[in-house]
């Protein structure tokens, strides 16, 4: 079998452990709630005042038990749990009764996903061409002054450097942000249109801080490979520098390809919280106005809607990592 | 250094049909022998030195590994005064330890470079002789001195400050700390400057005379195994190809890997110009491992295509003379 | 075994050279580590010549120095290296270094590093590693030249054929080293520097390297300078030797006068540490280690090992005594008059 | 670099000095000087701009600032050390696991690898606002270091495997030393660099991740943190009506402890590299 195919099947398992791990993950939590949700939602209902009798509520109660798979015991329910949420039917939400979970958060997932790509792509690729430039270049100064600028920025949480952000672009530029429900029902063409539209504030937001945390890895790691063995016979032979640039990125390329491929799950919460505070139409909104109407059942399906996002986001990418690095295509002898 | 299964209980070491395979290729399914059925054995009365004489990748370290305890073989079994060391009852584990100690090939990787050297001989006494530090430091010292080095040489240093020759010595002292009866030596000279080597294997020779240890005593090299070997054994791609006495192997080398080493070695003197055959190179490593027949077949210059397919048996020469080569089949 | 004289003038002259390693913390001196102490040397044409002794004696700084790579921490203090470049001759140490690393490395003169075992890019197929390294020189070199070349390379260094389209890590450590000797034979330089080219080498894959070399050669009438701390090599391979200790150069002269006649103590303890086949009874290796070469002992820097030192050996440095053209030994033992 | 030269290091001496002065502060000031409970609301008159009585003014919600933001800088810091100590022991636990038994080795790597894609962020907020009325400050801190632990174990598996491959760990078995010690004389000196730094790294990712919940609403909102307490500026519209002091004085206490911990982080690892 070709070490191309195997690649692929690997990834494509490790793809699919992600997910049912991720699930697995959100089946305990919904288990281990100190109340119960179908509690939660009949009394929701009781409170809109209903004129039901005694027995009625108790019909009602158990349907309701019966659609969150309650009462069996807890290998039944995990695995009718599995069995919903894989299929899509992550049930009702309960601020928005009947209406299902898995309709709401289709709609936000793809702006999501649009906006999670493309920033971790455009921080990625400045911040890693910017790190090789200073690592290589002779001018100290300017590559020291940056160097400063990103490392005083680390300590900094990104929520406080988010708030300052709004602040800037609301109050001192005076922009207005793009509001309003997410689109439907328009040519495709239109919906991307409008979601690149939607997304260019919130990604500029983060594109101005996310690249210097890969500025940072990828200056210490040039700076190594400059003086690995390699570097050094290359420019015996007499290698121009653009040469020994090339090398050197072409080197580095690799490990941070896989930092790249790892750091989506993280990359998520600052995009999360840009979306709240820009109000992008994401999950990350979605999340906000769920919690505020202490929507539980919305809640599990954007954290696995957000599992399955960054999983297929992470294995799409992982697709293209045997073209980065030949170990993959072609493994050592023994 | 007898092939035949005798009684173990009078050797100190009798490894018996050792064989190790590991798996290469797709998630290593296929299998090929690092060790193929390796018997080997060292006399219990008096010391001896045993060269175990092989290339990068013939299985040696290996081997070495089994007899620590530090890798289990696929089969056969490893005797040590009698006992099987695979089947040591754990109190018996640490005899062990104090019994069979070992150096490796390079000094600066054999001690930690965050740490001092002389931790390390601290430790072999205080877990293995159970001394503190105090009652250590005469016993070390001592050593140290065997070995032509000294404590306050030593105390408190990393290995920054150390030569490669003074490392070695260091790495010997701490193995002979336990007053072993066995020390495996795995190519301990060959990363050493040429012109030192003969001070590291004087210092073998004294340890076998007045410490009466045995060594096992690994090297590519014929001409270091000449000097300090009383016995050889000749491993090729985990086979073992040639036995014998050190005198035997020298004057007569029966199998053509042996005489290809012999003829290889570069003495410094002018006539080694022409007594040297150049040779051709060989390219093909991994697929000998995996060689139906002689695994040499593919680089021997007198191979016969019965010696492609079929393995040679291990001929007898005289009682103590073995070669596995279909040029001495009867 | 005659050596025909191209016209003896030398191809390359190592005139009164001093270098070594500033060692710098925070750009404040702390030590200079004197590795190459006054050294001059003539390399003749079409010769092998042979640069031994111990680990941490100077002679690996010496090659670099040749070579022209002086990159902090190595700086030279004073000296010049003439190169015969279309018969005359230019400082390597004068030139700037764009211009050296684009006419004159690779074409004149190449290097084959010491531990040569990790010097490929992991990134890279060995096909385009020979194919990139024309580009650096400017030479339009077409693709079946050099694939000509490289075949014809791997069948005298006994790499397979396939191993041309595979990438550095999925051959073995040795075939990788005889893949950058092979690399640094392609223009054809007239003068190679190998750097321990066979450590960490199986015996049998040395006298392979080793007699490739030698063939190359006598083939194409290359000069080489092959570096070792194994005397063995030095018989098998040089036609000169120099014998360096501790920076300084004690003994030159032919192969054949050093080996049959060393002069220097030092050289004498270096062939005779060496064991020979068949030597069974006990031998004496040399004591000590070499010194530090941040502060060097007085007068002769081998006096604290030397058997045969005298008062004066500790105090003044030996001259150079020339005991006749090109053997030369620094020694108090043979002083002139 | 020696310990001296750390220590005479006035940058290291100054930010050792704010870390110190800010986290007696936080213990000390509540202890002694707030006579009112913090998060009792309307207890002082609201929107007033820092003044001699209110040095650090009040918020619309009638709380003295001067009492609020040290008890909320106490409480930011307790969650980040606990998610930091949590973490961090997991992590040593699960990297020396991965690569101590090698027959684990790879499915625990494997895991560690799914752990880091699994986004943190929706697992943390439904797991702190379902049990946010049940628990204490330092159990956010427990429940955030469920996935904080996955980067540093990455991190530590990858130098582990490669120290295990090492020969000196084969003279220290030969030396006779038992497993732990062989981790504690032979692996710990090279780890400790790495889980300080992981350690600083893990605080400072903690505090974030409070901040971030709580400015989604998800955290029990009368507990202080600097994190709430900004959640409810930006409620009041703070932002817009121009009280400055009601966010920018709790933050300018986090942003100088935080600054001042990774300068130490940046010293002590340059110190513990040489």
């Amino acid at each position: 079998m070709h070490p191309l195919v195997r690649y692929i099947i690997q990834r494509f398992l490790r793809f699919l452990l992600t997910i049912w791990i991720g699930l697995t993950i959100v089946f305990i939590i919904s288990r281990a709630m100190p109340f119960n949700a179908a509690d939660l939602l009949v009394n929701r209902i009781l409170s809109y005042g209903t004129r039901l009798s005694g027995e009625e509520i108790e019909a009602m109660r158990r349907t309701i038990y019966d659609l969150f798979g309650l009462g069996a015991p807890i290998h039944i329910q995990y695995f009718k749990f599995l069995v919903h949420y894989l299929t899509g039917d992550m049930g009702p939400s309960l601020a928005y009764f009947p209406e299902r979970v898995s309709n709401i958060v289709a709609l936000a997932l793809p702006y999501t996903i649009f906006l999670l790509l493309m920033a971790s792509l455009i921080t990625w690729v400045i911040g890693n061409l910017a790190g090789v430039l200073a690592a290589l270049s002779r001018r100290e100064k300017l590559s020291r002054a940056i160097e400063y600028i990103a490392l005083g920025a680390q300590p900094i949480p990104f929520a406080v450097y988010a708030l300052a952000y709004l602040m800037l672009y609301v109050l001192v530029l005076g922009l207005s942000l793009p509001t309003g429900g997410i689109v439907q029902g328009k040519p495709f063409w239109y919906i991307l249109l409008d979601m690149f539209n939607r997304s260019l504030p919130p990604l500029t937001a983060i594109v101005i801080w996310g690249w210097m945390g890969n500025f940072l890895a990828m200056k210490n790691l040039a700076m190594k490979i400059k003086n690995e063995d390699f570097i050094e016979f290359v420019k015996l032979t007499g290698a121009p520098q653009n040469v020994i640039f090339k090398y050197v990125l072409r080197n580095a390329f690799v490990p941070q390809y896989t930092y790249l491929l790892l750091s989506l799950g993280m990359m998520f919460t600052g995009n999360a919280l840009i979306e709240y505070l820009f109000s992008y139409p994401g999950l990350g909104m979605l999340f906000y106005t769920s919690i505020v109407n202490a929507d539980i059942n919305l809640m599990l399906g954007i954290a696995y809607m957000a599992i399955v996002g960054v999983a297929t986001a992470t294995f799409v990418l992982d697709l293209t990592y045997p073209l980065v690095d030949p170990r993959i295509r072609y493994p050592g002898q023994r | 250094m007898i092939l035949v299964n005798a009684d173990v209980n009078n050797y100190l070491l009798y490894i018996d049909k050792i064989t190790k395979t590991y798996g290469y290729g797709l998630l290593g399914l296929r299998r090929f022998k690092a060790l193929d059925e390796v018997t080997l054995a060292l006399p219990l009365q008096e010391p001896e030195i045993l060269v175990l004489i092989g290339e990068t990748g013939s299985g040696k370290t290996t081997l070495l590994k089994i007899v620590l305890r530090i890798v289990t073989p696929d089969a056969g079994s490893v005797y040590y005064k009698g006992k099987d060391i695979f089947k040591l009852r754990s109190s018996e584990v640490r005899w062990y330890r104090r019994e069979v100690q070992a150096i490796f090939q390079d000094p600066y990787e054999t001690f930690n470079p965050l740490r001092t050297v002389d931790g390390y001989l601290f430790d072999t006494a205080k877990h293995l002789l159970g001394l503190d530090r105090k009652e250590a430091e005469a016993l070390i010292d001592e050593t140290l001195n065997f070995v032509g080095l000294s404590l306050s040489r030593v105390k408190g240093k990393k290995i920054k400050e150390f030569s490669g020759g003074e490392l070695q010595r260091v790495s010997i002292a701490r193995a002979i700390l336990t007053k072993p009866r066995l020390l495996l030596a795995d190519e301990p000279v060959s990363m050493l400057d040429a012109s030192l080597r003969v001070n590291i294997l004087n210092i073998f020779r004294e340890m076998k005379k007045k410490l009466g240890l045995s060594i096992i005593y690994v090297t590519h090299d014929l001409a270091t195994a000449y000097y300090v070997g009383d016995e050889m054994a000749v491993l090729y791609r985990g086979v073992l190809v040639e036995t014998g006495s050190a005198e035997d192997l020298y004057k007569e080398p029966l199998h053509p890997y042996t005489q290809l080493l012999m003829n290889s070695i570069l003495e410094p003197d002018i006539g080694v110009k022409n007594r040297i055959r150049p040779i051709k190179l060989s390219s093909i490593e991994i697929k000998e491992f995996i060689a139906p027949g002689c695994k040499f077949a593919s680089r021997c210059p007198y191979a016969t295509p019965r010696c492609h397919k079929e393995i040679p048996p291990t001929i007898t020469v005289d009682n103590r003379r073995y070669v596995r080569c279909w040029l001495y089949a009867k | 075994m005659a050596k025909t004289q191209i016209g003896n003038e030398a191809i390359l002259k190592v005139i009164d050279l001093d270098a070594g390693y500033a060692i710098k913390h925070k750009n404040k001196l702390v030590k200079f580590v004197h590795a190459v102490d006054n050294v001059s040397l003539e390399i003749r044409p079409n010769r092998i010549t042979g640069i031994a002794g111990e680990s941490g004696c100077g002679k690996s700084t010496l090659a670099k120095v040749i070579y022209g790579a002086i990159e902090p921490p190595l700086e030279v203090k004073r000296g010049s290296v003439l190169l015969k470049i279309s018969d005359e001759y230019k400082d390597l140490l004068k030139m700037s270094r764009a211009y050296i690393s684009r006419n004159i490395w690779w074409k004149f003169i190449s290097y084959i590093p010491q531990n040569s075992m990790n010097v490929l890019n992991p990134m890279k197929r060995i096909k385009s590693i020979f194919t990139e390294i024309s580009k650096f020189h400017g030479l339009e070199v077409d693709e079946e030249d050099v694939v000509k070349y490289i075949k014809e390379m791997f069948k005298a260094f006994g790499i397979p054929a396939e191993a041309i389209n595979a990438y550095p890590h999925q051959l073995s450590g040795g075939m990788r080293q005889r893949v950058v000797i092979a690399l640094a034979l392609m223009f054809n330089p007239s003068v190679v520097i190998a750097d321990e080219p066979t450590t960490a080498v199986d015996v049998v894959t040395q006298l392979g390297i080793l007699t490739a070399l030698k063939e190359w050669q006598k083939e194409k009438k290359t000069t080489m300078i092959i570096i070792s701390h194994d005397m063995g090599v030095h018989a098998y391979m040089d036609d000169d030797i120099a014998v360096m200790y501790a920076g300084n150069i004690v003994e030159k002269g032919s192969v054949e006068d050093v080996f049959e006649e060393p002069l220097h103590p030092y050289t004498k303890l270096l062939i005779s540490s060496l064991i020979r086949k068949g030597e069974k009874e006990f031998k004496w290796g040399i004591s000590g280690s070499p010194p530090d070469l941040s502060n060097p002992p007085p007068g002769c820097r081998f006096h604290p090992r030397c058997p045969y030192a005298m008062e004066r050996c500790r105090r003044e440095k030996p001259p150079i005594t020339t005991i006749d053209k090109d053997r030369i030994v620094s020694c108090w033992l043979y002083e002139k008059g | 670099m020696s310990f001296k030269d750390l220590i005479k290091d006035r940058v290291f001496i100054v930010s050792l000095s704010i870390v110190v002065g800010l986290a007696l502060y936080t213990v000390i000031y509540p202890a002694y000087f707030t006579k009112v409970d913090p998060t009792k609301w309307y207890t002082y008159p609201q929107g007033i701009p820092p003044c001699p009585q209110f040095p650090f003014g009040t918020t619309l919600t009638g709380q003295n600032l001067a009492d609020l933001v040290p008890v909320a800088l106490r409480n930011s810091l307790t969650i980040g050390l606990t998610t930091a100590l949590t973490s961090t022991a997991i992590a040593i636990a699960i990297s020396a696991l991965a690569t101590l038994i090698r027959r684990l080795s790879t499915a625990v790597m494997t895991f560690i690898d799914v752990m880091c894609t699994i986004p943190p962020l929706p697992i943390l907020i439904i797991l702190i606002f379902t049990w946010r009325e049940y628990i204490a400050i330092p159990t956010i801190g427990l429940i955030l270091s469920i996935t904080g632990w996955a980067w540093p174990s990455r991190a530590l598996t990858s130098i582990l495997s490669s120290l295990r491959e090492r020969m000196f760990v084969f003279t220290a078995y030969l030396c006779g030393l038992p497993l732990y010690k062989i981790v504690a004389k032979e692996f710990m000196p090279f780890l400790m660099r790495y889980i300080f730094v992981h350690f600083i790294n893990l605080t400072l990712w903690g505090i974030g991740m409070e901040t971030t919940i709580s400015l989604f609403g998800a955290m029990k909102m009368e507990t202080p943190t600097i994190g709430t307490t900004l959640y409810w500026a930006l409620r009041y519209q703070a932002f817009i009506l121009g009280l400055w002091w009601w966010y920018l004085i709790p933050t300018l206490f986090l942003i100088a402890f935080l600054v001042s911990l990774y300068t130490i982080n940046m010293k002590v690892d340059e110190y513990l590299m040489t």
